[in-house]
């Protein structure tokens, strides 16, 4: 588990950069327009980029919440059922996201 | 048979007695007040003798302390640092004793060697370039709570028990024997009695008090000795001064530290035992005088603590003039059955004193079993707290 | 000779403890032990602590002083000013038995499952000849079994199944001089969810050690030889 | 073990008395976490509003452009590169490397992360006007 923590985070150092470079600090305003978050998604490398931080940042926050709540003292069954339950709202988090983004990306193109 | 015997102290003493006891199969209840080891066996110099520190003046206890030395280097080799003392004269007066040294030692079967001093110097580099001679013998280096709790480990494995914060109050008679003690468990407040067939003293320098609690008397005489600790190994080997005894002539090297000691003062209470600053500055300037720039690196503990010596009638003085040896005192004689004290002896004897006290008892009781503790290897020290 | 005022930490299992002030005299040269034992001595003779060699040898009197995991035997008196209290409480993350005493058998059965060796090659004076007839210099192992650690370690508080610093840093020194222990056994034991991985660097345990283990940085090297064993295995396919 | 219930026992890792950099770190760590995951929910939950079309988001945007909302982007990047430098300290010494100076890289990390911080909200706010 800590070496998947630390790998994840490793990567968002890279992935999260970029995403706060180009969404806010390149952009006139600091925040993008309607028009312009549907002009920037339909790049192909920028969709691919926000999906891989999309699940990226989801596996890294939810081990994260993990790793707190084990320390809370619960018992090895209770982690069994954490586990499952965090895997769905992952895939929850990560369904969400690529739907939010496709729609976006799609009225683009 | 399962005679029952409470032994009380924690010590080195009590806590071989009790492994004593138990392989030789009586059922052993140990009582201690405080932590195993939190007196004198504990606060000691863990020195593992190999008797050259007496054999010019008192061979009995040299040739108890090599006798000793071998045997414990079998039975409990995990809590011993084995790397041989050396005897080393720092002018002329010390090199007066070298030959009587030699003789003295060869005399108690302790295997010294003279080593020439270019070589003590290699083997020890810290050492002062001035000194005039080195005899190496077989000293060693022990850790203190752990020695008792292999000895404790090992007779829980045997089925004694060790009752740790129990205080003994009282000794409770039948008629003019002793039947039990009664005790004061320190963590509930609660007293009880434990009966016993015999009752065995191991207090130490506390001795007195246990056995003025049965109406007898001992003579223990509690003396004092303080001892430095600091925060650099500088020896590898035991360092002692070539010498008769005194004051701050020995350097025990330990994990990373090395420990200067000791002097030697009576005291009356040995519960706390305040620092005579004066001793504290003796024993500095003593171990500049083996190790120049010994307190490079820092003062890391200072301690004091009671040797339970054994007093001689007519014999006064500081307590050097008293003997290291150990005696056995059946209080029969005192006109009190059923209990027996082992004071005196080194922690390096302690398994001979648990072999003494045992064959007493045994043959008070009519019984004649051998003692074995001479060639049973103890458990780790660890197995102590694993039976808990 | 100054006055210290202690509070030491008093009760017994089942009711709250609170802190009990007390005063002792002793000069600015003595240790904090010396101030509990003469406590004991001459005003609460009920008093629990742990304590044996006063030389930080034998790891018994570990505490916490002023909430910072310390060995009393080793703290001097003269870091406190005598109008200031000195808070003296037992160590966490061992079972209470009352006053400063905790019951340190759930540690030392984990170094005992180890099987952690006490004795070592002496490396202080390896680089000289040994005398005639002793074949390797020795001595004991930097890890006196005080517990420090595992009071100071945060995930300590937190699992108690964790196997903690103490332990994690004596299955590397196994590994790291061989004695006679089984490499791959060891691994596995450090390599567990409540081992190595469990570890979150907070690095309480190297700050409090007394004794130079330095726990956090062997925890480290553990984690090395755990994932070279595995990218090892992964690339040789078993 | 303890008598102490879990919960109770498990505040331990939030008792910073007697604690040095290494324990603040971990606490700090763990705080930056907490808040980043919920930011990150609310991220993700305000995304929607795309969904709903530009009249939707570009209100969002108007109000996102207030000072108390730029105030509170200051923070959440305080939290988050803290959580990032600090992550790759961690990662350093967890693998055994530059223990001895984790102490150090401690202080290094916080001032890294004001520096950066400091130059992050200069930007936003000059970006913003």
């Amino acid at each position: 588990m800590w070496i998947w923590q630390a790998f994840t985070g490793l990567l968002l150092l890279v992935l999260l950069a970029l995403h706060m470079i180009f969404n806010h600090f390149v952009v006139e305003g600091g925040l993008r327009t309607y028009r312009d978050v549907v002009a920037y998604l339909s790049h192909p490398l920028v969709f691919a980029w926000e999906i891989a931080l999309l699940i990226v940042v989801t596996a890294h926050a939810l081990m994260g919440v993990r790793a707190i709540l084990l320390d809370l003292g619960i018992r090895p069954a209770t982690d069994r059922w954490l586990k499952r339950g965090l895997t769905l709202l992952a895939l929850g988090i990560i369904g969400y996201g690529m739907w939010l983004s496709w729609l976006i990306r799609s009225r683009g193109l | 048979m399962a005679y029952h015997v409470v032994v009380i102290g924690a010590g080195s003493t009590g806590a071989a007695t009790a492994h004593d006891l138990a392989l030789r199969g009586f059922r052993v209840t140990v009582v201690e007040r405080g932590e195993v080891a939190s007196g004198t066996s504990g606060r000691n110099h863990c020195l593992l003798h190999s008797g050259g520190r007496y054999a010019m003046k008192d061979p009995e206890s040299a040739r108890e302390c090599i006798a000793e030395n071998m045997i414990l280097r079998r039975i409990m080799p995990d809590a011993l640092e084995l790397n041989d003392g050396l005897f080393v004269a720092l002018d002329e007066g010390d090199l007066s004793f070298k030959e009587r040294f030699l003789a003295a030692c060869e005399e108690c079967g302790i295997p010294a060697r003279e080593i020439p001093v270019r070589q003590a110097l290699a083997l020890e580099p810290h050492l002062n370039p001035g000194i005039r001679a080195a005899v190496q013998v077989p000293d060693g280096v022990f850790e203190p709570l752990r020695f008792c709790l292999s000895f404790l480990a090992t007779a829980r494995r045997n089925g004694a028990t060790v009752l740790t914060y129990t205080e003994v109050v009282d000794m409770v008679f039948q008629g003019r024997t002793v039947a039990g003690v009664r005790v004061r468990d320190r963590r509930t407040g609660q007293q009880r009695t434990i009966g016993a067939d015999v009752v065995i003293n191991a207090a130490g320098p506390w001795a007195g008090r246990i056995a003025a609690m049965a109406g007898v008397d001992v003579p223990v005489v509690p003396t004092a000795g303080v001892m430095i600790s600091v925060g650099r190994r500088w020896n590898r080997m035991v360092i002692n001064r070539l010498n008769l005894p005194g004051d701050g002539d020995i350097i025990v090297p330990q994990r990373r530290t090395a420990i200067i000691g000791t002097t030697s003062w009576k005291v009356e209470d040995p519960d706390f035992i305040p620092i005579p600053e004066d001793h504290v500055r003796l024993l500095l300037a003593s171990a500049e005088r083996f190790i120049p720039g010994y307190t490079q690196g820092g003062i890391r503990g200072v301690f004091a603590v009671a040797r339970p010596l054994v007093g001689r009638r007519g014999v006064a003085a500081d307590g050097r003039e008293l003997s290291r040896t150990f005696e056995c005192f059946d209080h029969a004689a005192d006109g009190v059955e059923g209990f027996v004290t082992i004071t005196g002896g080194k922690m390096t004897t302690a398994r001979a004193m648990a072999e003494k006290v045992v064959d007493v008892v045994c043959a008070k009781l009519g019984l004649s079993i051998p003692c074995r503790t001479h060639e049973v290897p103890l458990l780790p020290y660890r197995a102590f707290y694993e039976l808990t | 000779m100054p006055t210290w005022q202690l509070r030491l930490l008093r009760g017994r299992p089942g009711n709250p403890p609170r802190l009990q002030t007390y005063r002792v005299e002793l000069p600015a040269e003595a240790y904090l032990i010396d101030a509990v034992e003469k406590i004991w001595a001459e005003q609460d003779r009920d008093l629990l602590f742990r304590h044996a060699c006063h030389h930080a040898s034998c790891g018994a009197c570990g505490v916490r002083v002023n909430g910072r995991e310390r060995l009393m035997c080793i703290t001097p008196l003269r870091e406190f000013a005598p109008d200031r209290p000195i808070v003296v409480e037992p160590l966490r993350h061992f079972p209470w038995l009352g006053d400063l005493l905790v019951d340190v058998s759930p540690m030392m059965r984990r170094m005992m499952a180890v099987g952690f060796a006490v004795i070592r090659r002496d490396e202080l004076t390896a680089d000289r000849p040994l005398p005639e007839g002793v074949e390797k210099a020795t001595r004991f192992e930097d890890c006196i079994e005080c517990g420090l650690c595992l009071s100071a370690c945060p995930v300590m508080a937190a699992d108690e199944a964790y196997l903690g610093p103490a332990t994690l840093a004596a299955i590397e020194r196994m590994l790291a001089e061989p004695r006679g222990a089984d490499r791959g056994r060891l691994l596995a034991l450090a390599d567990d969810p409540h081992g190595v991985w469990r570890c979150h660097s907070a690095m309480e345990c190297t700050a409090v050690c007394p004794s130079n283990v330095d726990p956090a940085a062997a925890i480290g090297r553990l984690r090395r030889y755990l994932l070279a064993e595995k990218l090892r295995r992964w690339l040789g396919g078993g | 073990m303890t008598t102490e219930p879990r919960w109770k026992r498990a505040r331990g890792w939030m008792d910073l008395r007697g604690r040095r950099e290494g324990g603040l770190a971990f606490l700090l760590m763990r705080l930056t976490g907490i808040g980043l995951v919920i930011y990150l929910f609310l991220h993700l939950y305000v995304l929607r509003l795309l969904a709903q079309g530009p009249e939707a988001w570009d209100a969002f945007i108007a109000t996102a452009k207030s000072p108390l909302f730029l105030m509170l982007d200051g923070i959440l990047i305080l939290g988050l590169l803290y959580h990032a430098f600090n992550g790759v300290r961690v990662t350093l010494l967890g693998l055994g490397i530059g223990v001895p100076l984790q102490a150090r890289l401690f202080w290094g990390v916080m001032v890294l992360t004001l520096l950066l911080t400091g130059v992050a909200v200069y930007a936003i706010f000059a970006l913003t006007g």
